[in-house]
C-alpha cells in the first residue's frame, strides 16, 4: 500500500516533464510525437491516480508524502509535501482522466496549427495539468496556492494562444488580473493563518486544537479572504467576467480549464478548509447569497447569448454557483458531487461545440446554425446527452448532484432554495434552447458552411462518447438514501476530509420525492418552453430587459467606470502632476532656486570698492550687535 | 626658524639677483634650488637640526605643526615652481622680483605658523600682504590687474586698521601689559576690552582668508590679478592665513571658546552659503575657482570653530588637499586660451592626461571619497560633530558641498562629455614634465585621500 | 585723565578714517583716511601702554613689557610706510593706465 | 583566533581583483581585447566568489579567518580597514559576482567608443560594490559607497542617451546630498563610540557602532541622516525622481548594474549599518517608513501603467518592488527579513534579465516604446520566452525566485499590520496589469514593419538568459540554501534590534 504514494510525485512530474520536452523541442517535434507526449503523460499521470485512488479508497485515508523543504526559518516552516487524501484522489482523477480525454481530443481539433505551435499547445496544456495537480496535491496552502497561480497563468497563456489577436490578449490579461484580485484575497488568507496559527499545514490548522486558538473574527476574516480567492478563480460575482471573455481560448481549452478543472478550484479549496468554513457563519450566508446571485445572473444573460461558446461560459458561472451555494449551505458533498457530474457533462458540452465549431469552419454563432444532427451524429447525440444531464433529467449524473445540492438547501433555507429551483428551470431553458438552434431546424448558415459541415474525426468522437457514458453513469456514486440504502458512496469516500458536513434530517423520504418531482417537472417544462421559443428563429433587435441582459446586465461597463476608468485618471494624475510637476518639479525646484539664488547673490558683487567697504563694515557692525545680545 | 632665515634671505638672493641673472630661465632655477633649500632647511628644524639658535624673547615658538605646515607649503610651492615657473616669466620683465616676493610671501607664511605675539602675527600677516599687492597688479598694462592690486591694496589696509585696533584693545585689556598671546590670562571670564579686541581680531582674520561677509574682494582680486599669481594667493597664503587664525584663538582664547564659537559658526555657514551658490553661476573657471577657494574656506573655518586636534590635523589635511588640486587645477587652467567652461570642452579627450588629472583635483575638490579633500572635508566634520551641538552647521556644510559639485562637475562634463568646438584652442606648452607633474600631483591627492596618515604621521609621532 | 578719553578720541579718529573710507572716491584720500585709522590705533596703543605701567607694580620686567606697545608702535610706523610705497605706486600705476585716481572708476570686475 | 595562515581573504580578493583589473582596463586600446579582458576579469571574480562558497563548511574559526581581515589603517581617529562578509555579504557579494559576467556577455554585441575606459569603470564600479557589501568600518563603508557611485557616473555621463548629462548629473548630486548627511550621521554616531582597541576615543567599527548607546533624540536625527541618503539610495518614494531618467539615459550595463545592484545597496545598508544602530528610532519611525514605502509602491505602479517607455516602465516597476523591501526591511519580523534577502538577490537576477532583453529589443530596432512595438513574439520567439519568464519572475509567479521573497516579504508585513499588507498588496495586482499590457504591447499581437525585421537572439545572449532563467527557478523551487546562508545576518541584526 505505501508503494504507490512513494511514486505520488510522479503524478505531478509526468505532465511537468511533458511540458518541458514539448516546450524545448517545440521545433524538432512531428504533431504526432508532441501529441503523444502531451497525452502520454496525462495518461500515465491518470494511471498513477487512479492507483493512488484505490489506494485510498481501501486503505485509512490521509497520506502525506514530504519531497523536500521548501521554506524552512525560525518562524516559517513550509514543507514542498503532498497529501493524498479522498477529496484529492478524487479530483485527481477527474483532472487527469478529463485532462486526458481532452488532450487526445485537441490533437485532432488543433491539428491545423503549424507544428510549432501544435507542440506549443501540448505544451502550455501539460504546464496547466501540472498546476492543477500541484493545486490538489499540495498538503499545505502554499503549495495549493502555487498550483493556484500555476493555473492562472496556463490559463492566461492558452487563452492568448492566438496572439495575433489583440482582443484575444486582451481577454488573456482580463482573466490573470481577475486571477490575481482574487489571489491576493487568498495570499492575504494565508498570511493570517501563519501569523495565528504559525502553519500552513492543512493537518495543522484544521486540527480542532488549532481550530480553536482562532477568535471568531480571525474565522470570520481568514474564511472570507479565502472566499475572495475562490470567487476569482471560480468566476463568482464579482469577479466573474473574465470567464466569458476566456471563450477566446481553443475549444478543448475551455472544456479542460474554464468549465471540468480551474474554475472548481474555488470549491476544492473551500471543500478543502470545510473545517474552518463550518465555523464562519458569517461567511457561509455570503457564499450561499454570492453563489446563488451568481447562478441566477450568469443563468439569466445565458439565456440571450447566441455564442455557443458564451452560452456555455455563462452556463458555467452559473453552475459553480450553484456549488458555492451548496458551499454555503454546508453541503460539501453536493458541491464536490457537483463538480465532478459537471467535469463530465461540461467537458462534454464544450467539446460538442467543439466539434460542431469544427465542423462549421469556426462559426460560433447559433443563429447560423441548425439542423445539424443528420450531419452529425455521434455530436448530436453526445451533446444531447450532455445537455439533458446539465439540465438534471433523471437519472443522468446532473440530477443526482443537483437534487443532492436542491436538497440541502432546502433544508437550510427555503427562500435559497426556491430561487435555485428558477436557476434549475433556467439552466434548462437555456441550454435547450442552445440545443434546438443548434441541432434542430434547418440550416441558416451560408451555403458554403453547409457543404463544409463534416463530422468529426475519431479522435474528437471518443473523447465525446467517454464523456456522454461517464455523463450518464457518473450520478450512480452519489444515489440518494431514498433510492438505495447506502447508494451514497461518494459521501461515505469523502466523510474523513468534508467531516464537517451538516446530516440532512428535516427532510422526509415522501418530502424528498416531492421536492425531486418538483424540479424534474420544472425542467420539463423549460425545455418544452425553449422547444417552442425555437421553432421559428427570427433574428431581431433586442429591447427592454432582454437588451440588458443580451449586454450581460452591464456588468463590465460598470466595472469599466467605477474600477478602470478612475484607476486609469489616478494614474495619470500621479503620472503628470504629483510626479513631473509635484516630486520631481520639487526636486528641480531645489537645483532652480540654487540656480536663482546665485544669481540674486552674485548682485551683491557689484565692482565697486566703496560698496564693499560698506558691506564689510555692515558686517562688523552685525557682529557686534549680536555680541551685544548674547 | 630656518624657514623664516632662509626664506628671507633667498628673498633678498633672488631680488638682487636680477641684476646678475643673465639665462632667460635662470631666475626659475634660482627659485626652484631656493625652494628647495628652504624646504630642506624646514626638515631640518622638524628634526631639531636648526642653524640659529638666538633668544627670541618669546616672539616665535616653532612647534611641530606649525613646521609640518610650513612643510606643506614649502612643498605646494616647490610643485607651483614647478608646474608655473614658466608662466612666472610670462608675467613681465621682472621675473627675479617675482619670485623675490613670493619668497618674501613665503617669510611671512612661516611667520604666520609661528609667531608666538601678537606683534609677530601682525608682521608675518603683513609681511604675506604686501609683496601680494604688487604681485596683484605686476601685469602693468592690464586694467584687471590694475583694478585688482587697487582694490586689494585698499581693502587690505583697510582691514590691517581693523586688526591693529583690535590688538590694541586686547592689549589694553590685558592686564599682564604683554602682546604675548599665551599671557592672556582669561580664565573663565571676558573683559570687555579684550571682548571687542577679539571681535575685531577675528573680522581681520576673516577678511584675509575670505570669509563672508569680509570676501569681497577675493572674487575681483583673483580674477583680476595674473593667474599664475592667483593660483598661488588662493591657495599657500589662504592656508597660511588659517594657520595663524587657528594659533591665535587656540592659543589665546580657547578656553572661552564657547563664547565666541557662535560669531565663527554664523560666519562659516555665511562663507559656505554665499561661495558655494555664487560660484554656482560663474562662466569663467578662474572666477568660478574663486568663489570656490571661499566655500573652500568656509569648510577650513571649521577648524576654528571646532578647535580641536582633529580640527589641527584637519586643517593640514585641508590645506595640502586645496592646495594641491587648486594649484594643479589653475596650471592647466593658465595653459587654456580660453578661461570659460566652453575652453574646457572636450579636454579629456583632446589631453587624456590634462583631463584625467584634472577630474581627480576637482573630485578632491568635491570631496570625493579617495581623494585627499574627502579627507579634510571628514576630518573637519568630525572636529565640528566632536564639539558638541552645532550640528545644524555640519549639515549646512554637507549640502552645501553637494551644491559644489555643480559648479565642479560642469567642469568635468565640459571636458569629457561634451565635443570641443571648433573654436577651442590647443591647450600650449604641454610638456612631458608638465604632464608627469601634474600625474604627481594627483598622485600625491589620491594617496593622501587613501592614507591620510602620510602626512600627519609626522604629527603623531 | 582717564583711559577712557584716549580710548574715545582713538575709536572717533578711528571711526573718522573709516567713514573716510566710506564716503571718499579719491584713492589718496582713501588711503589718507586708512593712514588716520592707524594712526588712531597708534595712539591707543601708547595711551594703554602708559596705562599698564601706571597701573602696575614697577618690576623692571613689567615696565618692560609695558613699553612693548610703544615699539609696536614704531613696527606700525614701518609698515604703514612700506604700505604707503606699494600703494602709491599702485595708485600711480593706475593713474598712468586711466588718467583717474577715482576709485570706483575702474569696476571691469564684477560678477 | 589566531588566522596566521591566511595570507588574504575572499572580500579582499573580491575588492582588489576587479579594482586592479579595472585599472588596467584603462590602458587597453584594442576594443575586442577590452572586452575579451573585461569578461575574463568579471568571471575570475565570479569564481572567486563561488570559491568561496567552497570553503563555508570548514570549522567555523578557518571560515572567519578566511572572511575576515582588519588592517590598521587610520589608527588615531579609530578607524581601520576592516573587511569582513557574513551570510548577508556573501550572498550579495555573489550577486555583483555573478552580474557582471552576465552584463558583459549580454551586451557584447554592442559597442561603446573607448572601449578599455568603459570596461575599466564598469570594473571599478564593481570593487566599489564588492567594497560596499564586504565593509565592516563605518569609514571604510561610506569611502566605497561613494566609489560604487563615480564610475557609474561617468559611464552614464559619457556613454548614454540624448539627455545623459543634465539626468545623470541630477543622480549624481541627488546621491552625493544624500550620502553627505549619511557621513555626518555616521560621524555623529562615531563621537559616542567606545574604542575597540588602542590610540582613538572613538572608532568606527561596526562592532562599536553596533554598541553605541544613544540616547532617544540623538536616534532620531540620525536616523533622518542615515535614512534619507538610503533611500535615495534605494530608492523608495519620494526620493526616486532621479531613478527613471537616470535608467532611461544610461548606458544598458550601467542600467543593469544601478537597478540590479546598486539599489541593493540601500536596502542593505539599512540591515546593517541603521537597524541595529539605531534600533529605538528605527522602531519609533518604522511605521512612518513603512507608510511611504506602501503609498510608493501603489504610487509606482500606477505610473508604470502609464509609461510608454520599457525603460522607464522598468524602472517605476523596480521602484515599486524596493518599496515592498524597504517595507519589509522596518517590519524588524524574521520572516519578512530573510525574504528580503532572498529578494535583494532574485530582484537583482530578475531586473538585469529584463533589462538585457529591453536592451536586446533596442538595439536592434532602436526603439523601446510601447506604441512602436508589436508582434515581436513572432519573429523573436525565444527572446519573447525569456522576457515572459523574466515578467513573470518580477511580478512574483510561484516557483520563480520572486515569489520566494515576496510571500515571506508580505507575511511579515501582514503581522505588522493586516492594512499595510492589504493594500501593499494590491501593487501585486497593478504590477500584473503593467507588466501584461507590456507584454501584450511588445510581444503579441501582430507585427508591424519595424517589429518585422527583428532577429531573434544569437547564442551567447540565449546561453546568458538561460543562465538567469534557471537562476530564477532554481531559487524559486529550492530557496532553502539561500536563506540558511543569509541566517545569521538576519538573526544577528534581529536580535540586536529587539534588545535595543
Amino acid at each position: 500500500m505505501r508503494t504507490i504514494f512513494e511514486w505520488i510525485w510522479l503524478v505531478p512530474v509526468l505532465p511537468l516533464v511533458g511540458f518541458l520536452i514539448n516546450g524545448l523541442g517545440r521545433k524538432h517535434l512531428s504533431k504526432t510525437m508532441a501529441g503523444i507526449i502531451g497525452s502520454g503523460t496525462v495518461l500515465g499521470a491518470f494511471i498513477i491516480s487512479l492507483l493512488v485512488f484505490m489506494a485510498v479508497k481501501d486503505g485509512s485515508g490521509a497520506v502525506t508524502v514530504p519531497l523536500f523543504t521548501f521554506i524552512d526559518t525560525t518562524s516559517l516552516h513550509i514543507g514542498f509535501s503532498f497529501g493524498a487524501d479522498a477529496l484529492s484522489s478524487l479530483f485527481l482523477l477527474i483532472i487527469t482522466g478529463v485532462g486526458f480525454l481532452i488532450h487526445v481530443y485537441s490533437t485532432a481539433y488543433m491539428h491545423e496549427e503549424p507544428g510549432k505551435d501544435f507542440a506549443k499547445y501540448f505544451a502550455y496544456l501539460n504546464l496547466f495539468v501540472f498546476s492543477m495537480l500541484l493545486l490538489v496535491m499540495g498538503s499545505n496552502f502554499v503549495i495549493m496556492f502555487i498550483g493556484w497561480e500555476g493555473v492562472g497563468l496556463c490559463s492566461y497563456l492558452l487563452i492568448g494562444f492566438w496572439f495575433t489577436n489583440n482582443n484575444y490578449n486582451a481577454a488573456a490579461r482580463k482573466a490573470f488580473v481577475m486571477n490575481r484580485i482574487g489571489d491576493l484575497g487568498f495570499l492575504l488568507a494565508i498570511f493570517w493563518l501563519l501569523s495565528k496559527t504559525g502553519s500552513v499545514e492543512y493537518s495543522e490548522v484544521f486540527s480542532s486544537a488549532t481550530l480553536q486558538k482562532l477568535s471568531s473574527a480571525d474565522k470570520t476574516g481568514i474564511t472570507l479572504l479565502l472566499f475572495v480567492g475562490a470567487t476569482g478563480k471560480s468566476a463568482q460575482i464579482p469577479l466573474f467576467t473574465w470567464l466569458p471573455d476566456a471563450m477566446a481560448g481553443p475549444t478543448p481549452v475551455s472544456a479542460l480549464i474554464h468549465a471540468a478543472t480551474m474554475v472548481t478550484a474555488g470549491i476544492y479549496m473551500i471543500a478543502r478548509s470545510n473545517a474552518l468554513f463550518s465555523m464562519a457563519e458569517t461567511t457561509q450566508h455570503i457564499i450561499a447569497i454570492t453563489g446563488l446571485a451568481t447562478a441566477l445572473l450568469a443563468a439569466t444573460i445565458a439565456v440571450k447569448q447566441n455564442d455557443i461558446k458564451k452560452v456555455l461560459a455563462y452556463s458555467t458561472v452559473s453552475q459553480l454557483g450553484f456549488m458555492f451555494l451548496a458551499l454555503g449551505a454546508g453541503a460539501y458533498t453536493a458541491a464536490v458531487f457537483h463538480v465532478m457530474t459537471h467535469a463530465f457533462f461540461k467537458a462534454l458540452l464544450f467539446l460538442g461545440s467543439g466539434s460542431v465549431i469544427h465542423a462549421m469552419g469556426g462559426e460560433q454563432d447559433i443563429m447560423q446554425m441548425g439542423g445539424l444532427k443528420k450531419k452529425m451524429r455521434i455530436t448530436h447525440l453526445t451533446f444531447l446527452v450532455g445537455c439533458l444531464a446539465i439540465a438534471g433529467f433523471p437519472p443522468l449524473s446532473g440530477f443526482f448532484s443537483k437534487d443532492a445540492i436542491l436538497l440541502q438547501v432546502f433544508e437550510h433555507n427555503k427562500l435559497l432554495y426556491a430561487l435555485g429551483l428558477l436557476g434549475a428551470m433556467l439552466t434548462a431553458y437555456y441550454m435547450f434552447r442552445l440545443y434546438f438552434l443548434t441541432f434542430n431546424g434547418s440550416f441558416r448558415g451560408t451555403d458554403e458552411q453547409a457543404h463544409h459541415v463534416h463530422e468529426s474525426p475519431a479522435a474528437m468522437t471518443l473523447p465525446l462518447i467517454v464523456l456522454a457514458v461517464l455523463a450518464v453513469i457518473g450520478g450512480f456514486v452519489g444515489i440518494p438514501e431514498v433510492f438505495m440504502a447506502n447508494g451514497d458512496r461518494l459521501h461515505h469516500f469523502l466523510a474523513p476530509v468534508l467531516s464537517s458536513e451538516k446530516a440532512v434530517h428535516g427532510v422526509s423520504h415522501s418530502e424528498e420525492m416531492l421536492l425531486m418531482g418538483l424540479a424534474t417537472g420544472l425542467v420539463l417544462v423549460a425545455v418544452i418552453l425553449a422547444y417552442v421559443q425555437t421553432r421559428k428563429v427570427v433574428q431581431k433587435e433586442n429591447t427592454g430587459f432582454g437588451k440588458v441582459l443580451a449586454r450581460k446586465w452591464y456588468v463590465d461597463e460598470l466595472y469599466q467606470a467605477i474600477v478602470v476608468q478612475p484607476l486609469r485618471q489616478l494614474s495619470a494624475f500621479f503620472n503628470s502632476i504629483v510626479e513631473k510637476k509635484g516630486i520631481d518639479g520639487f526636486v528641480n525646484g531645489v537645483g532652480k532656486a540654487v540656480q536663482y539664488s546665485s544669481r540674486q547673490i552674485r548682485l551683491l558683487q557689484g565692482g565697486q570698492v566703496g560698496v564693499y567697504v560698506l558691506l564689510m563694515v555692515l558686517g562688523i557692525l552685525a557682529l557686534f550687535i549680536i555680541q551685544m545680545f548674547l | 626658524m630656518n624657514a623664516i632665515i632662509t626664506t628671507a634671505v633667498w628673498g633678498v638672493v633672488m631680488m638682487f639677483g636680477g641684476v646678475f641673472f643673465k639665462g632667460k630661465d635662470t631666475p626659475r632655477y634660482a627659485a626652484i634650488a631656493g625652494i628647495i633649500l628652504v624646504l630642506i632647511a624646514n626638515c631640518l628644524e622638524m628634526n631639531d637640526q636648526v642653524f640659529f639658535s638666538p633668544d627670541l624673547h618669546r616672539m616665535f615658538e616653532f612647534k611641530p605643526f606649525g613646521l609640518l605646515f610650513n612643510a606643506v607649503a614649502f612643498a605646494c610651492t616647490l610643485l607651483y615652481f614647478l608646474l608655473n615657473g614658466r608662466d612666472v616669466a610670462r608675467v613681465g620683465s621682472n621675473v627675479s622680483e617675482y619670485f623675490a616676493l613670493i619668497f618674501f610671501v613665503l617669510c611671512g607664511v612661516s611667520i604666520a605658523s609661528s609667531f608666538n605675539t601678537l606683534l609677530t602675527l601682525f608682521l608675518g600677516i603683513e609681511i604675506m600682504s604686501i609683496p601680494l599687492y604688487i604681485l596683484t597688479g605686476s601685469d602693468k598694462r592690464n586694467l584687471k590687474s590694475n583694478e585688482a592690486a587697487l582694490k586689494y591694496f585698499l581693502m587690505g589696509s583697510f582691514s590691517t586698521g581693523i586688526l591693529l585696533l583690535g590688538i590694541a584693545f586686547i592689549y589694553g585689556g590685558n592686564e599682564l601689559a604683554s602682546f604675548n598671546i599665551n599671557d592672556l590670562n582669561l580664565a573663565g571670564r571676558m573683559p570687555a576690552m579684550i571682548g571687542v579686541g577679539m571681535l575685531l581680531v577675528l573680522i581681520a582674520l576673516a577678511f584675509k582668508v575670505s570669509a563672508a561677509p569680509f570676501h569681497f574682494w577675493t572674487p575681483d582680486v583673483y580674477d583680476g590679478a595674473p593667474t599664475v599669481f592667483t593660483s598661488f594667493m588662493a591657495t599657500i597664503v589662504k592656508a597660511a592665513g588659517f594657520i595663524a587664525f587657528l594659533r591665535l584663538f587656540s592659543k589665546s582664547f580657547g578656553v572661552l571658546h564657547e563664547q565666541w564659537q557662535i560669531f565663527i559658526a554664523i560666519i562659516t555657514a555665511a562663507t559656505l552659503v554665499i561661495g558655494n551658490l555664487t560660484a554656482v553661476f560663474q562662466q569663467s573657471v578662474k572666477r568660478m575657482l574663486a568663489y570656490s577657494s571661499i566655500a573652500q574656506a568656509g569648510f577650513m573655518l571649521f577648524a576654528i570653530f571646532a578647535l580641536n586636534d582633529d580640527a589641527r590635523e584637519g586643517l593640514i589635511l585641508y590645506s595640502a588637499a586645496y592646495s594641491l588640486a587648486t594649484i594643479g587645477l589653475f596650471a592647466i587652467l593658465i595653459r587654456l586660451e580660453d578661461y570659460t567652461i566652453e575652453g574646457f570642452n572636450g579636454l579629456g579627450k583632446r589631453s587624456p592626461v590634462l583631463g584625467v588629472t584634472a577630474v581627480i583635483f576637482l573630485l578632491s575638490l568635491t570631496g570625493v571619497p579617495g581623494t585627499a579633500g574627502f579627507m579634510g572635508k571628514f576630518y573637519m566634520l568630525m572636529a565640528a560633530l566632536k564639539n558638541g551641538h552645532h550640528t545644524w552647521l555640519v549639515i549646512t556644510a554637507v549640502l552645501m558641498a553637494a551644491v559644489s559639485a555643480y559648479y565642479y562637475f560642469r567642469v568635468i562634463q565640459a571636458m569629457f562629455f561634451r565635443e570641443a568646438g571648433t573654436l577651442s584652442a590647443e591647450p600650449r606648452d604641454i610638456t612631458p614634465g608638465f604632464k608627469l607633474l601634474l600625474i604627481v600631483a594627483a598622485a600625491l591627492v589620491i594617496m593622501i585621500g587613501l592614507y591620510p596618515e602620510m602626512l600627519l604621521y609626522w604629527l603623531h609621532s | 585723565m582717564e583711559i577712557k578719553w584716549y580710548i574715545g578720541l582713538a575709536v572717533a579718529l578711528f571711526c573718522i578714517g573709516v567713514t573716510g573710507v566710506l564716503t571718499r572716491r579719491n584713492a589718496i584720500i582713501v588711503f589718507m583716511c586708512i593712514e588716520l585709522m592707524l594712526n588712531a590705533v597708534n595712539l591707543l596703543l601708547v595711551a594703554f601702554s602708559k596705562m599698564h605701567a601706571l597701573a602696575a607694580p614697577a618690576t623692571a620686567d613689567f615696565v618692560t613689557r609695558a613699553s612693548e606697545a610703544q615699539v609696536f608702535v614704531f613696527f606700525i610706523m614701518v609698515v604703514a610706510a612700506a604700505e604707503v610705497s606699494v600703494g602709491l605706486a599702485i595708485i600711480v600705476m593706475l593713474y598712468r593706465n586711466t588718467h583717474s585716481v577715482d576709485v570706483n572708476f575702474l569696476n571691469r570686475l564684477k560678477n | 583566533m589566531n588566522c596566521n595562515t591566511v595570507y588574504i581573504t575572499f572580500p579582499e580578493l573580491l575588492i582588489w581583483f576587479p579594482l586592479i583589473a579595472g585599472l588596467a582596463s584603462f590602458f587597453i586600446r584594442n576594443q575586442g581585447v577590452a572586452k575579451a579582458w573585461a569578461i575574463l576579469a568579471s568571471i575570475i571574480t565570479l569564481c572567486i566568489s563561488l570559491t568561496g562558497f567552497l570553503y563555508t563548511d570548514m570549522s567555523a574559526e578557518r571560515d572567519f579567518c578566511l572572511n575576515n581581515v582588519s588592517y590598521e589603517w587610520l589608527k588615531y581617529i579609530g578607524s581601520s580597514f576592516a573587511l569582513g562578509m557574513d551570510g548577508m555579504g556573501r550572498m550579495l557579494t555573489l550577486l555583483t559576482a555573478i552580474s557582471f559576467p552576465v552584463i558583459f556577455v549580454a551586451t557584447y554585441r554592442k559597442s561603446y567608443a573607448g572601449s578599455g575606459s568603459f570596461y575599466g569603470l564598469m570594473l571599478l564600479a564593481q570593487a566599489g560594490l564588492m567594497g560596499v557589501f564586504t565593509a565592516m568600518d563605518a569609514l571604510v563603508f561610506y569611502i566605497f559607497w561613494e566609489l560604487a557611485l563615480i564610475p557609474v557616473y561617468f559611464l552614464c555621463s559619457r556613454w548614454g542617451g540624448e539627455r545623459r548629462i543634465p539626468a545623470t548629473f541630477k543622480f549624481f548630486v541627488y546621491t552625493f546630498a544624500g550620502s553627505l548627511l549619511m557621513l555626518v550621521g555616521i560621524l555623529y554616531v562615531y563621537q559616542h563610540t567606545l574604542p575597540i582597541q588602542g590610540f582613538a576615543e572613538h572608532s568606527f567599527a561596526w562592532k562599536a557602532f553596533q554598541n553605541v548607546q544613544l540616547t532617544a533624540g540623538q536616534q532620531n536625527l540620525v536616523f533622518w541622516l542615515f535614512f534619507i541618503a538610503f533611500a535615495i539610495k534605494m530608492p523608495v518614494f519620494p526620493f526616486h525622481t532621479w531613478q527613471p531618467d537616470a535608467y532611461e539615459q544610461s548606458p544598458a550595463p550601467a542600467t543593469m548594474v544601478m537597478s540590479g545592484i546598486m539599489v541593493k545597496m540601500g536596502i542593505f545598508a539599512v540591515i546593517r549599518w541603521l537597524l541595529p544602530v539605531l534600533p529605538a528610532a528605527s522602531l519609533k519611525y518604522s511605521s512612518i517608513v513603512i507608510g511611504i514605502s506602501v503609498a510608493g509602491m501603489i504610487y509606482a505602479s500606477c505610473i508604470a501603467m502609464m509609461q510608454d517607455d520599457l525603460k522607464r516602465l522598468a524602472a517605476y516597476s523596480s521602484i515599486a518592488h524596493i518599496g515592498l523591501m524597504c517595507a519589509a526591511v522596518f517590519t524588524a519580523n524574521t520572516t519578512a527579513m530573510q525574504g528580503v534577502m532572498v529578494q535583494m538577490f532574485s530582484h537583482g537576477i530578475n531586473i538585469i534579465g529584463l533589462w538585457i532583453v529591453i536592451e536586446l529589443i533596442e538595439q536592434q530596432l532602436g526603439v523601446r516604446k510601447l506604441s512602436q512595438l508589436g508582434g515581436v513574439a513572432h519573429k523573436a520567439p525565444v527572446l519573447t520566452i525569456m522576457l515572459v519568464v523574466m515578467a513573470l519572475a518580477n511580478i512574483a509567479l510561484p516557483l520563480t525566485n520572486a515569489f520566494v521573497g515576496e510571500f515571506m516579504m508580505f507575511s511579515g508585513l501582514f503581522q505588522y499590520s493586516i492594512w499595510y499588507a492589504a493594500i501593499a498588496g494590491t501593487s501585486i495586482i497593478l504590477a500584473a496589469v503593467y507588466t501584461l499590457t507590456m507584454i501584450q504591447k511588445v510581444f503579441l499581437g501582430e507585427s508591424n514593419a519595424l517589429t518585422g525585421k527583428i532577429r531573434d537572439i544569437s547564442w551567447n545572449e540565449k546561453v546568458i538568459l538561460a543562465v538567469l532563467v534557471i537562476a530564477v527557478f532554481m531559487v524559486g523551487v529550492f530557496p532553502q540554501p539561500m536563506l540558511d546562508m543569509v541566517k545569521d545576518s538576519v538573526t544577528a541584526v534581529l536580535t540586536k534590534f529587539r534588545n535595543g
